[in-house]
């Protein structure tokens, strides 16, 4: 049993590193076949990783040991989240280590670091970066803390496993505050991965890059590692999008035969589709907004997840 | 037990006697005395510690001193012996390094110093034991008195002198309140001692009135807005060390006096109360986290930090007052001992960094944050063990900041349906304001030590920065210690909280599990930092090992490439006030601010900004300007004719007559 | 005793001579009229003292009498006039404000004092019990005096004239206080007048003029 | 016969100093006279201490509780203020304000004053104590006038007029007092106004007439203590006179004449039966405290300053009378010790840093820690004592009488705090640049005699956290008699 778990445990985190830079590859497709560009292949993700990883890394004069560090600290902290998350299934040794706010806590921390990382060089962009990559955060983390709420007020528990166990119980239930949360989480998860509106991870326009003038400085290894962290950052978002909206197929406690875990995988799959569908959609639909409106954007996100809240305390179904 | 702490504070004050003669010389106050208080502060924390986990009951004792009919009494119990707790462990860092911060040289004399330090150390630690009102006041303006003359050591500069003023009447108008309060307390029984106020039996008004009085006294010394101006002026002021002091330690003991009038002598009586303390505490946090985010001056965004801290703790104590009016015990205890946990979490980080502060201080003499930067290179001790209090301040996992947030969010969560609605509307807003102040002092940390730290110098001068010497590192690895120690295995934390709300409320969370913590049920929710450090550092390692197997190691040291651009100064990194600039954009309607931009055919533009605290204006000028004016007024009565003066005596004389008739 | 049936009467017109004299120093202006009247007012009290000691019968009151006589009716206003005429000042007048206004006042003083003593002077056992609404109408009605007075000799002839309304005060309602106290009322009074002889003197000094408004420069400003 | 001692002593004092005044040596034949007093005193507080109250010669002196501490308190508080002065005064003749005339002048009255005093404190009538009270007034006069200057004339003058007019109130209230009690006691053997005879009959004694004499005594001997609003005279007094005067005015006169004041209310209250004196007291006391706090506010002469400071204390300890009740008393007679010793010691150091300064003007004294840093200290700390910052005395009464009023009167309060919060604004606001700070000011011919200071500090500061169970007895046994 126990072992099972573990395996499980460890199976996932494996296939999420796989899958994380397909997910990206097939929402830059899926953009491209929509803004009817020719697309670039699926794979073409690894490839560039494989080039970076061959390169001689171009480290600048003035970098501290905190730089050289980081890159490996986010990607650590990125596969540490995906073990969390339960993308497959819910008996997650790990989950019992560090419940939804602490999945939270580590984002803030690879952001917090990453930040850090782009002052450390002392450039003018860098710290700019840095300075935006802190702004959409502060805004975007309690949005995504009161997102979560509203499970953890309907289920009692901040665990995510057991917020799908509880969804699973009562497959019936719709709380009315889940639309509101919906809403708000697909803006964080936006801001939060550096998409249009906030932000464009396809361009290096000095002047409107967040999230790319926090990586400039770095190259080859590194730049791949953050690169491959990103990647496993939209990844977790979409995860916990689905264990909190669309929690059907993931193996619940005892369900733990091979048929489940296949169920579970190809559910994975095909929600990751649609979603990466759904999400180019969303950006090829919309048109990057100034910085300053930024906040406004977060803002709006935040309100909302505090008005399901007060939605589900005033007319939200109470559960045992 | 209580015996040998009393000595341990006696010799604590015998220390401060003895460096007293020593005039110039700071040999033996640096060498001998500061080590021997460390020492002291330790044994003292170890001897708390130990009556917490024993579990003792509570141990009294009367001092032949004092009033006649009100010998000073003294009492140790479990409250007490968690703030002694805080107290000793965090001291003995502060003390060890100022015996490796001060020197002779401007300002008062060491041994005046060290006697002025020991003595602050010794009312502190008094406040805490003391079991009489008279006893209490007595210890808590000889605090208030010895921190003054502390922050006005550099007395020859007028805005440490005005800072100073505006401290001490601050805190001597609060203790005045709190005063008050104890008169209501003592509820006619005449007995000022504080087993006497707690049979006292209170009609719900004066029971309030007592509240209310107590809340203005102590907000005023731990800061809450809008009573907190003294905070951000007093700080700065003070030597970094005595600033470590006052933000790490005496903060806390007004959240324990706090804690001690409403819990335990009070016994909380409306829900009500616990609303007015979390919606100042939440205020207080916000409030303070936005203002530091604009500071320019590093120890005074500290300052307007550890406001935004003592809000977070207010927030605990008021929500957990809420419960315990609800008859919700549990969550009390819940809320109460994150309070608790944050109040010494605190005290580690914030007096570390301020120490930390302190180092850049004595090696670049340089306060403004404009003027620093790129230190981590020349300074990488002290930039390392602030690195670790920035992390835990900013509440980030596996730290201990983050362990508090932790448990008061698990508090704000699990409320079960509160009988008041309102209350119960509050309660989820609290949350969210609670998660935006937490995210904010991400912010606020990684604005503070990226621009002191990281970057290029900002001035030539700080080339020749040097790092901190052995014994100050020795007091910053201390407290950066207990910051990780904490954040690793919170159980050390828990475990004293857990026994403190057993004594004060009689329950207590759940603190069986050694390798993590799960307050209610481990179904609800469990954190181990053990097992999150363990799996980061798993796999950073795991990540590292791969890279190096699969791609190479080869590495060029280039200069920066900052988009190719050429002509780069170190004055191009954004400064402090560029950093605020997104939070003043965001909370324009905080401020008060003045700015002047340059034109662009300005050929040496200046930009100035002048940014203020509302509450000065909405608040203390019209108390001064009326005061003035009234002061005029009564000036009239002095007119210096004899023949009116007469005329006084004379209607005084006929009212009273016709009084009598 | 049949002598009762004259002094009580006799007393009251004292009594009476008394107020009128001290409605007269409310509205004089000469300094020197002031004087003159502050010894007419001593000498009343001493005849007033005189008659309650004869039909009392009770010697200490003779003695008080004749500290009367010496000081207030004798020791007193030769001092006085001896210290205007060095100083030069018999001849100055000063300005008193709006007097029939000053004398209404004085009016409602007296009606003030009489109200207040009337319920008193019944408990009163001596002859002389009615006459005390008027000491204390002569001690408001000098207070009154050195309220509306700008000169330093003026306001302290004032004073002396309370001093005689808290005499006459004494020996109306209680025929006088006990020896020792008498004693030491005379002595302090006479101390207290010898010092301001020096006052004037420095004062005249130091202002060139006894005119109280140099007096006012200590004040809040 | 110790009370016929500290009676005559002060008195030869007078003479000889009258006499030889004007010697090089008069200055240590002041302290020895007053040293002798204190000596005298000291027996007979010890008497009282070991055999119980005093009522001597027909009754006509007594020593109780309620009078006995403040017999040591003046002879000890005479005895400092001799020490300081003489240096005090040396300088100020080297500077060429005085001569050795009006240095005899000086000695004399000093001398003449405490007689008057210790007079006023022992006496058992209420006529001698008028007396000595009026005695009290003139000697001081001359002392407030001893400078000769404008200045000091006027504020001598306006003493001597205010001063005398009350206490012509105060003779008035009196008479009323004898009249109404020879009805009770009956003129032989002149026990009619005997305080403690009196004491036993108030119940008989025609309330009216009380009522009435209250009034008068009230307004009298309350125009010394300082009540606002008969307190005109107090800070010009203070200001101008030289600064032992001001010392000995602060620190004994106001509380002998407060003693006279709290004495006849426990007759008159006795007798009425109603709370209208207590009530007034604190009216009184808290229009003083009020008013006082917010002159302070705008003052600029550091003798003045620390003259309105004294209203406002006396304002505080009246209203404690008036509250009334052990706890409110036993505070009211502690502030009264506890504020005479510090305000005494703040007026020594002040008088240095303006002779050091050379003026009085606050904004011409600074930084006094750097040149004379006992001056300095002394008075931070005085300030800080007379702020009511523990562990000094001072916060010892203001503690009971805050929580008192908070529990009998809850609605003083406010003003009480206003009050105070205001009073440590202003004064501390015009300490601190005194004491901290550079300065550049010259030393003084003679070393100043600062003993006594931080003798009055210590005092002040055991007190705060000690206090000797005698003096609680006595204060005790005098609450309860005040009732």
């Amino acid at each position: 049993m126990r072992d099972i778990t573990v395996v499980r445990q460890f199976g996932e985190v494996v296939l999420a590193i796989a899958i994380a830079p397909l997910f990206v590859g097939w929402i830059a497709q899926c953009r491209a076949w929509m803004q009817n560009r020719s697309a670039p292949l699926l794979r073409q993700t690894y490839r560039m990783l494989r080039k970076l990883f061959d390169k001689d890394a171009a480290m600048a004069a003035t970098a501290s040991p905190l730089f050289r560090t980081t890159p490996y600290i986010l990607f650590g902290t990125m596969v540490l989240a995906a073990a969390i998350i339960p993308s497959l299934a819910t008996d997650l040794p790990f989950a019992h280590a560090a419940d939804a706010i602490a999945l939270i806590g580590l984002f803030a921390t690879a952001r917090v670091f990453l930040s850090l990382a782009a002052m450390d060089i002392g450039t003018a962009f860098g710290t700019m970066g840095a300075r935006r990559e802190m702004m959409v955060g502060f805004l975007a983390e309690p949005a995504l803390l009161m997102v979560l709420f509203n499970a953890f007020l309907l289920y009692g528990s901040t665990a995510l496993p057991s917020l799908v166990d509880g969804y699973r119980a009562h497959p019936t239930v719709i709380d009315p505050s889940a639309i509101f949360a919906a809403v708000a989480f697909v803006m964080v998860l936006l801001a939060e991965n550096a998409r249009i509106p906030i932000d464009n991870p396809a361009t290096h326009l000095e002047l409107t890059m967040i999230h790319e003038a926090a990586l400039l400085e770095y190259s080859a290894r590194h730049l791949a590692l953050l690169e491959w962290a990103s990647g496993l950052k939209l990844f977790n978002y979409a995860c916990i999008g689905f264990a909190l909206f669309l929690p059907w197929g993931i193996a619940t406690n005892g369900a733990d035969s091979g048929t489940a875990l296949l169920i579970s995988i190809a559910a994975l799959l095909a929600k990751l589709v649609v979603a990466g569908a759904a999400l180019a959609l969303v950006e090829s639909l919309s048109a990057k907004l100034r910085i300053f409106r930024a906040p406004e954007f977060l803002a709006m996100a935040f309100l909302l997840a505090v008005l399901g809240l007060l939605v589900h305390l005033l007319l939200g179904t109470k559960l045992a | 037990m209580l015996q040998s702490l009393l000595l341990l504070v006696g010799l604590w004050v015998f220390f401060g006697i003895v460096g007293l003669p020593t005039r110039r010389d700071s040999r033996l106050v640096a060498r001998v005395l500061f080590p021997l208080g460390a020492l002291v502060s330790l044994i003292f924390a170890v001897l708390a510690g130990s009556f917490l986990i024993s579990g003792q009951a509570p141990q009294g004792m009367i001092l032949p001193l004092g009033l006649p009919d009100l010998p000073f009494h003294l009492r140790l119990d479990a409250l007490s012996a968690f703030f002694l707790l805080v107290l000793g462990l965090v001291s003995a860092g502060i003390s060890i390094f100022s015996a490796g911060y001060f020197r002779a040289g401007k300002g008062t004399a060491p041994g005046l110093m060290g006697l002025q330090y020991h003595v602050f150390l010794a009312s502190m630690a008094i406040v805490i034991l003391a079991d009489d009102a008279y006893l209490f006041m007595v210890a808590w303006e000889t605090m208030a008195l010895s921190s003054y003359f502390l922050v006005t050591s550099e007395h020859r500069i007028p805005e440490i002198r005005r800072a100073g003023f505006l401290y001490l009447l601050m805190a001597h108008v609060g203790a005045i309140c709190i005063l008050l309060s104890f008169g209501v307390l003592q509820g006619g029984s005449w007995q000022f001692t504080f087993g006497a106020m707690r049979g006292a039996s209170l009609t719900p008004f004066w029971a309030t009135t007592a509240f209310v009085l107590a809340l203005l006294g102590f907000g005023a010394k731990a800061g809450l807005v809008p009573l907190h101006v003294w905070l951000p002026e007093a700080h700065p002021a003070a030597p970094s060390p005595v600033s470590a002091m006052m933000s790490g330690l005496m903060l806390k003991t007004a959240v324990y006096g706090m804690l001690r009038v409403s819990f335990d002598l009070l016994h909380v009586r409306f829900w009500q109360w616990g609303v007015l303390v979390l919606a100042l505490g939440l205020f207080s946090a916000l409030y303070g986290a936005i203002f530091a985010a604009v500071q320019a001056d590093m120890k005074r965004l500290l300052a307007f930090s550890s406001i935004e801290n003592i809000g977070i703790i207010f927030t605990g104590i008021g929500l957990s007052i809420v419960f315990e009016t609800c008859n919700m015990h549990l969550f009390a205890a819940l809320a109460l001992s994150a309070a608790l946990i944050h109040s010494l979490n605190h005290a580690l980080f914030k007096s570390l960094l301020f120490l930390t502060t302190g180092s850049v201080l004595h090696a670049t003499s340089h306060r403004s944050l404009g003027k620093l930067g790129g230190l981590i290179r020349r300074m990488p001790w002290v930039a390392s063990f602030a690195l670790v209090g920035t992390l835990a301040i900013a509440g980030l996992p596996p730290l201990n900041g983050f362990v508090s947030e932790w448990l008061l969010l698990q508090s704000f969560l699990f409320t079960p349906e509160i009988p008041h609605a309102f209350a119960n509307m509050f309660i989820p807003l609290g949350a969210a304001v609670l998660a935006l102040t937490a995210a904010l002092a991400a912010y606020v940390m990684m604005k503070f030590y990226g621009i002191v730290f990281l970057g290029q110098p900002r001035e030539d001068s700080l080339a020749e920065a040097h790092d901190a010497n052995w014994l100050e590192r020795l007091g910053l690895a201390w407290l950066a210690l207990g910051c990780i120690l904490i954040g690793v295995a919170p159980q050390i934390a828990l475990r004293p909280a857990a026994s403190v709300t057993d004594k004060l409320l009689g329950h207590s969370v759940n603190t069986s599990s050694i390798w993590r913590i799960a307050p209610i049920s481990p179904q609800q929710a469990s954190y181990s930092g053990m097992v999150l450090l363990a799996g980061i550092v798993g796999v950073v390692g795991i990540a590292f090992l791969l890279v190096r197997l699969i791609a190479h190691g080869r590495m060029r040291r280039v200069p920066p490439w900052d988009c190719g651009y050429q002509w780069q100064t170190s004055r191009m990194q954004d400064t402090a006030e560029g950093f605020g600039q997104p939070i003043r954009h965001i909370f324009a309607t905080f401020f008060h601010m003045e700015r002047d931009l340059p034109s662009p055919s300005d050929t040496s533009p200046q930009y100035r900004i002048y940014i203020e605290d509302r509450v000065w204006r909405a608040i203390y000028l019209p108390i001064a300007r009326t005061t003035q004016k009234v002061a005029d007024l009564v000036g009239g009565l002095q007119g210096g004719r004899l023949s009116i003066y007469l005329l006084y005596s004379f209607f005084t004389l006929i009212v009273l007559l016709v009084f009598v008739l | 005793m049949t002598a009762h049936a004259y002094t009580v009467p006799i007393l009251n017109l004292l009594a009476a001579c008394l107020l009128l004299i001290s409605f007269a120093m409310l509205s004089r202006r000469r300094t020197q009229r002031l004087v003159t009247l502050f010894a007419w007012q001593g000498t009343i009290l001493f005849l007033s003292t005189c008659l309650v000691a004869y039909s009392s019968g009770l010697r200490e009151i003779y003695y008080s009498a004749a500290l009367t006589l010496l000081l207030k009716v004798i020791g007193l206003p030769l001092i006085l006039h001896r210290l205007i005429y060095r100083l030069g000042a018999q001849w100055d007048s000063e300005t008193v404000v709006n007097i029939p206004l000053t004398m209404l006042v004085g009016l409602v003083l007296v009606i003030f004092a009489f109200g207040l003593a009337q319920p008193i002077s019944m408990m009163a056992t001596t002859i002389t019990r009615n006459t005390l609404g008027i000491a204390l109408a002569v001690i408001l009605l000098s207070f009154l005096m050195m309220i509306t007075r700008r000169k330093a000799v003026t306001q302290v002839i004032g004073f002396l004239a309370m001093e005689n309304g808290l005499f006459f005060a004494a020996t109306s309602a209680t025929y006088g206080m006990p020896m020792v106290v008498e004693l030491g009322i005379a002595l302090d009074l006479l101390v207290g007048v010898f010092i301001l002889g020096l006052f004037f003197f420095q004062i005249r000094e130091q202002f060139e003029s006894l005119d109280l408004s140099n007096l006012e420069s200590l004040k809040e400003d | 016969m110790e009370l016929l001692a500290v009676l005559a002593l002060p008195l030869l004092g007078f003479l000889l100093l009258a006499l030889f005044g004007a010697k090089r040596a008069a200055p240590e034949l002041n302290i020895a006279v007053s040293f002798a007093t204190l000596l005298a005193a000291a027996l007979l507080v010890l008497r009282v201490e070991l055999h119980g109250p005093i009522l001597v010669w027909h009754d006509q002196f007594f020593v109780d509780a309620f009078n006995v501490f403040l017999v040591g308190l003046t002879a000890f508080v005479g005895f400092t203020t001799a020490l300081f002065s003489r240096p005090y005064m040396r300088i100020e003749e080297f500077h060429g304000r005085l001569t050795p005339q009006r240095l005899r002048l000086y000695h004399a009255m000093y001398q003449l004053f405490m007689a008057a005093m210790l007079l006023a404190l022992l006496t058992n009538n209420m006529g001698l104590l008028w007396v000595a009270m009026e005695a009290a007034t003139l000697s001081t006069v001359l002392l407030v006038s001893l400078y000769r200057t404008r200045a000091s004339l006027e504020a001598a003058w306006k003493y001597f007029i205010l001063c005398g007019v009350g206490i012509a109130q105060a003779l008035f209230g009196t008479i009323l007092l004898y009249f109404a009690a020879e009805k009770a006691l009956g003129r032989e053997g002149m026990t009619a106004l005997l305080w403690t005879h009196l004491n036993t009959v108030k119940g008989q004694l025609e309330p009216r007439v009380l009522g009435l004499a209250f009034v008068f005594l009230l307004v009298g001997y309350g125009t010394k203590v300082g009540l606002a609003p008969l307190h005109n005279w107090l800070p010009d007094a203070h200001a101008e006179g030289p600064t032992p005067v001001s010392a000995v005015l602060s620190g004994l006169l106001l509380n002998v004449a407060l003693y006279a004041v709290v004495r006849c209310k426990v007759l008159v209250e006795g007798s009425i039966g109603s709370q209208l004196p207590s009530r007034m007291l604190m009216a009184f006391g808290l229009l003083s405290a009020v008013l006082a706090a917010f002159f302070l506010w705008r003052q600029k002469d550091i003798k003045r300053l620390f003259g309105y400071s004294s209203i406002e204390h006396m304002g505080i300890i009246t209203f404690a009378f008036g509250l009334g009740g052990p706890v409110a008393n036993f505070a009211a007679m502690l502030h009264m010790t506890v504020h005479s010793l510090t305000k005494s010691s703040i007026f020594f150091t002040a008088g240095h840093a303006s002779q050091k300064a050379g003026t009085q003007q606050m904004d011409g004294i600074r930084g006094l820690l750097d040149t004379n840093p006992t001056i300095g200290w002394g008075l931070l700390l005085g300030s800080f004592a007379i702020l009511g910052m523990p562990p000094f005395g001072v916060f010892a009464s203001e503690f009971l009488i805050l929580t008192t009023a908070m529990r009998v009167h809850p609605w003083t309060t406010p003003l009480l705090l206003i009050a105070l919060g205001v009073a440590f604004a202003a004064i501390f606001a015009r300490v601190q640049p005194m004491v901290f700070g550079d300065s550049e000011a010259k030393p003084l011919p003679h070393s100043p005699a600062l003993v006594p200071v931080f003798i009055h500090l210590a005092i002040v500061l055991t007190l705060g956290v000690y206090m000797p169970p005698a003096l609680a007895g006595w204060y005790r046994a005098a609450a309860r008699l005040i009732g």
